[in-house]
């Protein structure tokens, strides 16, 4: 029991202050505004008053803290992508996440499981070997393994997968971890607010307001606002803020369906992932095994779930691990993912001055929490994209320079 | 599940059907300049709404255009394919 | 009236992989002239199947297509062939078909039925001899109901390289719903 | 403590069949008809669990599966759920969680250190970067319940459709009804309920049973008992579980009449064994025989507390008291029910609540503190009286069992009356009927049912809406109290049972920022647990509005997901199956000895093994066969597509970046297809078989995608043409080798001579007296013939080849020597030796797209491209030394730079060194430039960049009179 645990014990009332302060009015103006609560607007928030001194800012949420795609990912953390662009930047954020726990002062369980990607077909190895070449070259730690260095580690997996897809080798990430999604959003949130920023919840933006070409406000639920700054962080809902600045971008939206079992004792250590099979699995620190599939097949802006996803989903669960049959599926969900033609994401300075996106994260932009915040506070704060950003910029579409992250996806899309 | 109204083969449940994505109006390839082309070729409206999308129906390779509220997911209309023929269609050279 | 939902039991219900009928198909914008022209009582709405009177099956898939297979008498598809490789008729186009042909018959048909396909069979009308293109346990097939004196019967054919997996599977569930399959399966 | 009472003619149990069973290593023995819960307390075992967080000794509180605390590991299976599961004879029962046993737990410290775990205490501590591992091994230790057994084999289920007019789901008072006015309407009707039997809550009460037998004489209506909807989907799309299978159930309209589900009163130790809801001790007095104790005090704050005492009284329970919490003039003192308490003598104690329950030795709870009590003020603690007892019943609200509502996209408010959510908005086809609607009264739910019912049976086309009344019959009665909550100093006062989490644990949560329902729950876990917050939400929802001086309405709930009680994956998963495709030839593959590889849905031999050969050996072998003789592969895996009319050849130019209107007939070309980015993303071969004919391939991953894109294309041009798919219909291999000509010349009956069928020809004809299609293409760089025949000649025509080529030692071969021998041409595959973002320049396939065509798919992005430049070449590569070769997707590294990779290797025998194709970037592109490939250990691998084709450069091989 660690001593810092006493003092609740010992104090008659709880001696813990609020996380995030609730401001009863909106100021009429801040330095700069960010569009959505969620990880990466209040890591932006954070690093722009820690590292910018940037303090008179809003976070302006239209739901709570952490209640997108922040609250209802998979929670998986790892680096090993397959373009330079892509290894450089997550690489960062893994570095950062490592170290978050203490900056924040507060648990996230960041756990580092090594992450296995399964390969079914030759091609399949090839991309795997294909990422680990990348991986390496940047420092990186992944190989490409064979079927019996799965084996080895993953003794009760099926190695023939129901003798549907024989698992022929991995790329295997020992640096691959898992977090508290929510406490993320919660660490961040807490230091933004101590220096400064202002969060508001239940507060949804209604329009944008620009001025001979740059950012001159944001209109909202609660009234007006100016200011010169404005960085959208809502993944999933990002083409609609869009709209208000008559931006077009090729994001569209498509649901990313996750379930969770009951809690059973921990069998499973690692972070498995089937592109064939399209399962992604790990098991939390409470026993739940937490899953995910591929994107829903069609465009959707409602977080419903559907039979079909858990139907296929445990099928594919059971071919990898054919005991799970008893094991009980408790709740299923939906996030909406913002898809780019090239799997990567959308960051940086906008045709709009004063109007910075951060966007188009597909089905991962979870692990990019911290270095999103990084990277979108520098280029919030001095107007310049950050160089870890250059090649997820907006104008890489109608130059033709596209960055192709597709084969890092971490299943089917 | 949702079910699709066919127009060929009826109301059937969206797993037996492939998504097309929205029915998009190509700009005139020949007169059109590459900001115009690009924006076709790479941006969506990807805000919700009432959108008409292609979809097929698998097992008879049957297209048809649907018309969906992508916020709510409710089906409002299907139409037969031609109901896409909108924008740039290549002019079909004479003999 | 509305699809069953039950157990099956001991009641005659049988899988037959059905080999060697002869099939015929062709399609385009003039496949429907070209046919009645052969002197083929042709269906006339999309998606509905006849029977030819030597109980052959034809079947019009969508509008411009049609598929034939060769009845027990067996006096339709020699001469509509042979036809159709002299007269190179513009806007009517050979389909070459290959097909697996199943037959499922039994009281409990349509509850092995719901265990492989969405579709509600039982629901359909009937009388206007539908023909249904759905998806099977993850494959296409073309199903075609059939009325007689033993009751209600389905006729289905697949993608030949399908078959296999197709009737396989079929040997299995038939099997756990307490019926037979009868056909060649290795 | 709870016993097995005398016999009843109404009982389920079967007394006449005991069985024996071990619970905890020690025999204990129940009777058909009861749960493994009811067995064990009927066994009168103190406790039966342990709680999830504290280890708090926990037995029956819901006995309706609406709480986690009895969750049993049953036979190897993990978190049995004990309120519903049916004793077997011979199970073996052990307690979850425990360490060391269910009376000996280890672990039942934690609940002395309560005080210093509080709420979210994982977050504040354990975290230092070094220090952290260790402690998240602890933690994976303690955590969890069941333990899967991981050689448990995999079970197979069944699945199926179903469909119906309409979904009545639950069978008590108002379902019954429901389900009785739409069959009278003409509906076919599914009535299904989780419970064993219908009746619902209601069974045993008065004029239920005479419903159950009407619905089950009635017409059209089929009762599911047993069987939880599990969850409702878009349209109407219902999850039917049973302990068997999943139903997938399309009905016309639902009834949800799902009923509520009772909620515990808090306060403290109200966990202790003996403390149960009201509605469990009905259950288990009333259909197991089994009394929740011989001295009884029920907590209340509605009528049906009184009910229950009157029906406790009956069956012989003794009731020493009932603690109402409301105050004398709320209490329904005229009702006749509270009337006979009174008048059996049964103390009632009304404006009083629970302060503390009180445990014995035994740990089962021994006496009950009251206290004066008003919303307002809360317990007074200093009047504190105890009252003896061994049984404390919780009769004090309900939560509506709106789950399905909320999954089907519906909302609900909060009624202050009723202190409950009723439905506001409901889904198109949904019918919301009896207490989940706000109706309590019984005659109100029959006539809630039956207006629910005849609406649905109209929404499914049976009847008129018009004739029925569309009030919703609720009355003034006030079934929940407002706030059921006792706070006392030393809490374990318990909100949620699943958690382990007390009223200050909430307030706490509050405190720290966490101040709507979503957050709260996320920070404290309120309602993640097993049972989902069935019992935990509304009494949670109740502690953050005061904390927030709201109304609970303010606040509302979080969503309630599917699933409604949690579902066994295999039921899921169902018989899951595995699409296979297979070739005509494919046994004859595997009896030549294929080894197989998976490509799709297919499997593809990968070479054919022969006795005394490695891999390496016979791949090899098979290259030579070709090389110097003849070779048979089986390609029917390619797409295979037919299109016709008269704008067949339009269509083509238009869908590919080659022409093909000019194609000549009986002659093929190259095709290659890029999408409107221009990036490569299939390629094949076109033939032309008649003015209006052409026939052509696409690569095996693409076939599906590749047409199903053509026809949209088709469809959108509206050109006149007809495609059809013969992939599967017609099968196809690729004859190839010197003496290819002369051996096929032997079974065919047409000229094969250079000038009547020249290379790049294709010709219909007869082939070991099977029609056939050849076409004489050279992906293998011999003289070669591909020959395309209908699936149900294949094998007579795969076997006449083998046969015919025999005397020339013909091999048939597989996929690998194919890629040796392509890769010996140059030959691309698209996927391979191209990516996601590939364009045809950077392909070095510039060759085969026709720019000066009006339009084609791509055209005008490439025209960009072309503007822009190559970011990458593909190149061919030869490595200096052939004894150490690089990996396929091995690093060019130039000046410490990712420069290219490499994307195909092979070590060529027949050329005596390693090739192979690399993309590279421009500046390495040059014919002779110097390449460093880093290898499998980062060693520097030494190769150059080399002109293809590297085997017969001009085509000789393929082209000539076949003269080997």
């Amino acid at each position: 029991m660690p001593y810092r645990l006493l003092r609740f014990g010992l104090s008659r009332k709880h001696p813990e202050p609020p996380m995030f302060r609730r401001h009863a009015a909106l100021r009429g103006s801040y330095d700069a505004v960010i569009i959505g609560a969620g990880g990466h607007g209040l890591a932006s928030a954070y690093y722009l008053a820690r590292d910018h001194g940037m303090r008179n800012v809003a976070v302006l949420e239209k739901g709570y803290i952490g209640g997108g795609n922040t609250g209802r990912n998979t929670t998986i953390i790892r680096s090993n992508y397959l373009t330079p662009e892509g290894v450089k930047f997550y690489d960062e954020s893994v570095r950062l996440w490592q170290d978050l726990s203490e900056d924040f002062d507060l648990n996230l369980f960041y756990s580092t499981r090594g992450h296995f990607t399964l390969a079914h077909t030759d091609a399949a190895m090839r991309t795997m070997r294909w990422r680990a070449e990348v991986n390496k070259h940047f420092g990186v730690r992944s190989e490409a393994v064979d079927a019996d260095f799965v084996k080895r580690m993953i003794p009760m997996i099926d190695i023939t997968c129901a003798h549907h897809a024989p698992i022929v080798g991995a790329l295997y990430h020992a640096p691959g971890a898992i977090a508290r999604h929510d406490a993320v959003a919660w660490g961040y949130g807490r230091g933004a607010d101590r220096r400064g920023v202002e969060i508001h919840q239940q507060t949804e933006v209604t329009g944008i307001r620009t001025q001979g070409g740059k950012v001159a406000g944001v209109e909202t639920s609660r009234g007006f606002i100016a200011t010169p700054k404005v960085l959208c962080a809502v993944a999933g809902y990002t083409p609609r803020i869009l709209d208000m600045v008559g931006l077009r971008t090729p994001i569209y939206i498509h649901p990313l369906q996750a379930m969770v079992s009951e809690p059973v004792k921990p069998w499973l250590d690692p972070i498995i992932v089937s592109g064939s099979l399209h399962v992604y699995v790990s098991q939390t620190a409470r026993g739940e095994l937490v899953m995910g599939a591929s994107l829903d097949p069609y465009e959707l802006h409602q977080a419903r779930s559907t039979l079909d996803f858990v139907e296929g989903l445990s099928a594919h669960m059971l071919d990898m691990f054919p005991f799970l049959g008893e094991v009980k599926i408790n709740r299923q969900w939906a996030g909406l993912a913002d898809m780019t033609p090239d799997f990567a994401p959308i960051m940086g300075v906008t045709p709009l001055e004063g109007f910075y996106l951060d966007a188009g994260w597909g089905t991962w932009g979870f692990k990019a929490t911290p270095v999103c915040g990084k990277t979108m506070s520098h280029t919030v704060a001095t107007g310049r994209n950050h160089p870890l950003i250059e090649g997820f910029t907006i104008d890489r579409f109608s130059r033709y320079m596209l960055t192709g992250e597709k084969g890092a996806a971490s299943v089917g899309h | 599940m949702k079910i699709l109204v066919c127009p060929l083969n009826g109301p059937r449940p969206v797993s037996e059907f492939a998504y097309g994505g929205s029915v998009r109006a190509s700009p005139d390839p020949g007169s059109c300049t590459d900001a115009e082309w690009s924006d076709y070729v790479f941006n969506r409206a990807g805000s919700p709404g009432i959108k008409r999308e292609w979809w097929c129906h698998i097992a008879s390779g049957y297209w048809f255009i649907v018309e969906r509220d992508t916020l709510r997911d409710v089906v409002l209309a299907t139409f037969p394919a031609d109901a896409a023929r909108k924008g740039f269609i290549p002019p079909v050279p004479a003999p | 009236m509305s699809g069953p939902i039950g157990q099956t039991g001991q009641n005659g219900l049988q899988v037959e992989l059905l080999s060697g009928r002869a099939l015929f198909g062709c399609k385009g914008p003039r496949a429907a002239d070209w046919l009645s022209g052969q002197g083929l009582a042709i269906p006339v709405a999309p998606n509905t199947w006849s029977a030819a009177a030597d109980g052959a099956v034809v079947a019009r898939l969508g509008t411009s297509e049609f598929f034939i297979e060769e009845g027990a008498a067996g006096a339709t598809l020699q001469p509509l062939a042979s036809a159709f490789a002299a007269a190179a008729v513009s806007g009517v186009y050979p389909v070459l078909r290959e097909d697996w042909a199943f037959m499922l018959r039994g009281d409990d048909v349509e509850v092995l039925l719901a265990q492989l396909c969405n579709v509600d069979f039982v629901a359909l009308d009937h009388a206007r001899s539908p023909v249904v293109m759905t998806l099977m346990v993850g494959v296409a097939v073309l199903v075609v109901p059939q009325a007689t004196a033993a009751g209600r019967q389905y006729r289905l054919w697949c993608d030949p390289t399908y078959g296999p997996y197709l009737g396989s599977t079929l040997q299995g569930v038939v099997g756990e719903c307490g019926g037979t399959y009868r056909g060649m399966m290795e | 403590m709870m016993y097995r009472m005398e016999s009843h003619p109404a009982e389920w149990i079967v007394r006449s069949a005991p069985l024996v069973f071990t619970f905890e290593g020690r025999e204990v023995r129940g009777y058909e008809g009861d749960t493994i819960s009811s067995a064990l307390a009927g066994a009168g075992l103190p406790f039966l669990a342990r709680s999830f967080k504290y280890h708090r000794p926990r037995s029956i509180l819901s006995f309706a599966n609406h709480d986690s605390n009895l969750l049993f590991q049953v036979d190897g299976v993990p978190n049995v759920r004990g309120d519903v599961v049916p004793l077997r004879a011979g199970m073996q029962v052990t307690a979850v969680n425990t360490f060391g046993g269910l009376a000996a737990d280890k672990a039942r410290i934690l609940d002395r250190l309560a005080r210093f775990l509080p709420v979210g205490f994982y977050y504040k501590a354990f975290h230092s970067r070094r220090h952290f591992p260790r402690w998240e091994r602890l933690f994976r230790a303690i955590t969890g319940l069941g333990v899967v057994s991981l050689d448990a084999p995999r079970q197979s289920t069944p699945k199926r459709y179903a469909f119906c007019d309409v979904l009545v789901i639950g069978a008590g008072r108002s379902g019954l009804a429901a389900a009785l006015a739409a069959s009278e309407a003409g509906a076919a009707v599914t009535l299904v309920d989780e419970g064993a039997r219908p009746g619902g809550a209601s069974a045993g009460s008065t004029g239920i049973q005479e419903l159950v037998d009407a619905v089950q004489g009635a017409p059209r209506i089929q009762v599911l008992t047993g069987t939880e909807a599990a969850a409702c989907y878009a349209d109407l799309w219902v999850a039917l579980v049973d302990n068997t299978r999943l139903t997938k159930m399309r009905a016309r309209a639902v009834v949800l009449a799902t009923g509520v589900i009772e909620q515990p009163a808090v306060f403290r130790n109200n966990d202790l064994p003996g403390v149960m809801l009201a509605s469990a001790a009905r259950s288990l007095v009333l259909r197991h025989r089994v009394a929740p104790g011989r001295r009884v005090v029920i907590v209340a704050a509605n009528l049906e507390a009184y009910e229950t005492c009157m029906i406790l009284v009956a069956q012989g329970v003794s009731v020493a008291a009932i603690v109402d919490l409301r105050p004398e003039r709320d209490a329904d003192p005229q009702e006749p029910a509270v009337q006979d308490c009174a008048s059996h003598g049964i103390e009632l104690l009304r404006g009083s609540a629970p302060y503390a329950a009180v445990a014995g030795s035994d740990g089962v709870v021994a006496g009950l503190d009251v206290a004066p009590f008003d919303v307002v003020n809360g317990a007074d603690a200093a009047r504190v009286r105890r009252l003896e007892c061994d049984a404390v019943l919780m009769s004090i609200g309900w939560a509506a069992a709106a789950q399905l509502l909320y999954h089907a996209g519906g909302r609900t408010r909060f009624d202050d009356g009723l202190q409950q959510f009723i439905p506001e908005e409901v889904p198109d086809g949904m019918f919301v009927a009896g207490r989940v609607n706000g109706v309590f009264e019984p005659q109100g739910r029959l006539a809630d049912g039956r207006r629910a019912g005849l609406l649905a049976a109209a929404h499914a086309g049976f009847g008129s809406a018009a004739a029925v009344p569309a009030v919703v019959p609720r009355s003034g009665r006030r079934p929940s109290h407002a706030f059921p909550i006792v706070d006392h100093p030393q809490a374990k006062n318990f909100v949620d049972f699943d958690e382990d989490l007390q009223v200050r644990d909430l307030e706490n949560a509050v405190q720290e920022g966490f101040d709507s329902s979503e957050l709260l729950k996320r920070y404290s876990t309120v309602g993640m647990g097993p049972s989902q917050g069935k019992h935990s939400h509304l009494n949670a929802l109740r502690v953050l509005a005061r904390a927030r001086r709201l109304g609970p309405g303010e606040l509302g709930l979080t969503t309630a997901r599917p699933m409604y009680h949690p579902v066994p994956i295999k039921l899921l998963a169902g018989r899951s199956f595995h699409v296979e495709r297979r070739t005509p030839v494919d046994a004859d593959h595997a009896a030549q000895g294929a080894v197989w590889m998976p490509a799709g849905n297919w499997r593809r031999p990968e070479y054919y093994a022969r006795a005394g050969e490695s891999r390496e050996q016979s791949i090899a072998a098979e290259v030579a066969a070709v090389r110097s003789s003849l070779g048979l592969i089986d390609v029917g895996t390619l797409g295979k597509i037919e299109i016709y009319g008269p704008q067949a050849g339009l269509f083509l130019d238009r869908a590919y970046t080659g022409r093909f209107s000019d194609l000549r007939v009986g002659m093929t070309r190259y095709g290659l297809m890029v999408d409107e980015s221009g990036v490569v993303v299939d390629d094949g071969v076109v033939a032309r078989l008649a003015p209006e004919a052409y026939y052509f391939t696409t690569t095996t991953g693409g076939s599906a995608t590749v047409f199903r894109e053509l026809l949209r294309l088709n469809a959108l041009w509206g050109l006149d043409c007809a495609l059809v798919n013969v992939t599967g219909h017609r099968a196809g291999f690729n004859f190839a080798g010197p003496r290819s000509r002369e051996v096929l010349q032997s079974l065919c009956d047409i000229d094969l001579g250079e000038a009547a069928f020249p290379y790049l020809g294709v010709r219909e004809a007869r082939v070991a007296g099977v029609p056939a299609r050849l076409m004489r293409v050279g992906f293998v760089g011999e003289l070669g013939y591909e020959i395309h025949v209908a699936a149900g000649s294949a094998c007579a025509v795969w076997r006449a080849l083998l046969a015919a080529g025999q005397p020339h030692g013909i091999r048939p071969f597989g996929v690998e020597a194919q890629r040796v021998l392509r890769l010996e041409k140059g030959h691309l595959i698209v996927g391979q030796d191209t990516d996601g973002l590939t364009d045809p320049l950077e392909a070095n396939a510039a060759w085969a797209v026709s720019m000066k065509k009006p339009y084609f798919v791509g055209q005008r992005s490439l025209r960009i491209l072309k503007a822009r430049g190559p970011r990458q070449l593909l190149v061919g590569i030869e490595i200096d030394d052939p004894a150490r070769i690089p990996r396929e997707c091995h690093l060019v590294i130039q000046d410490g730079d990712i420069a290219g990779r490499v994307t195909s290797i092979v070590r060529s025998a027949t050329l005596g060194k390693a090739i192979g194709l690399a993309m590279v970037v421009p500046a390495l592109a040059a014919t002779g430039t110097r390449l460093t490939i880093r290898g499998d250990g980062g060693e520097p691998i030494a190769a150059a960049v080399v002109p293809t084709p590297f085997y017969d450069p001009r085509g000789e091989r393929q082209k000539a009179p076949g003269a080997a």
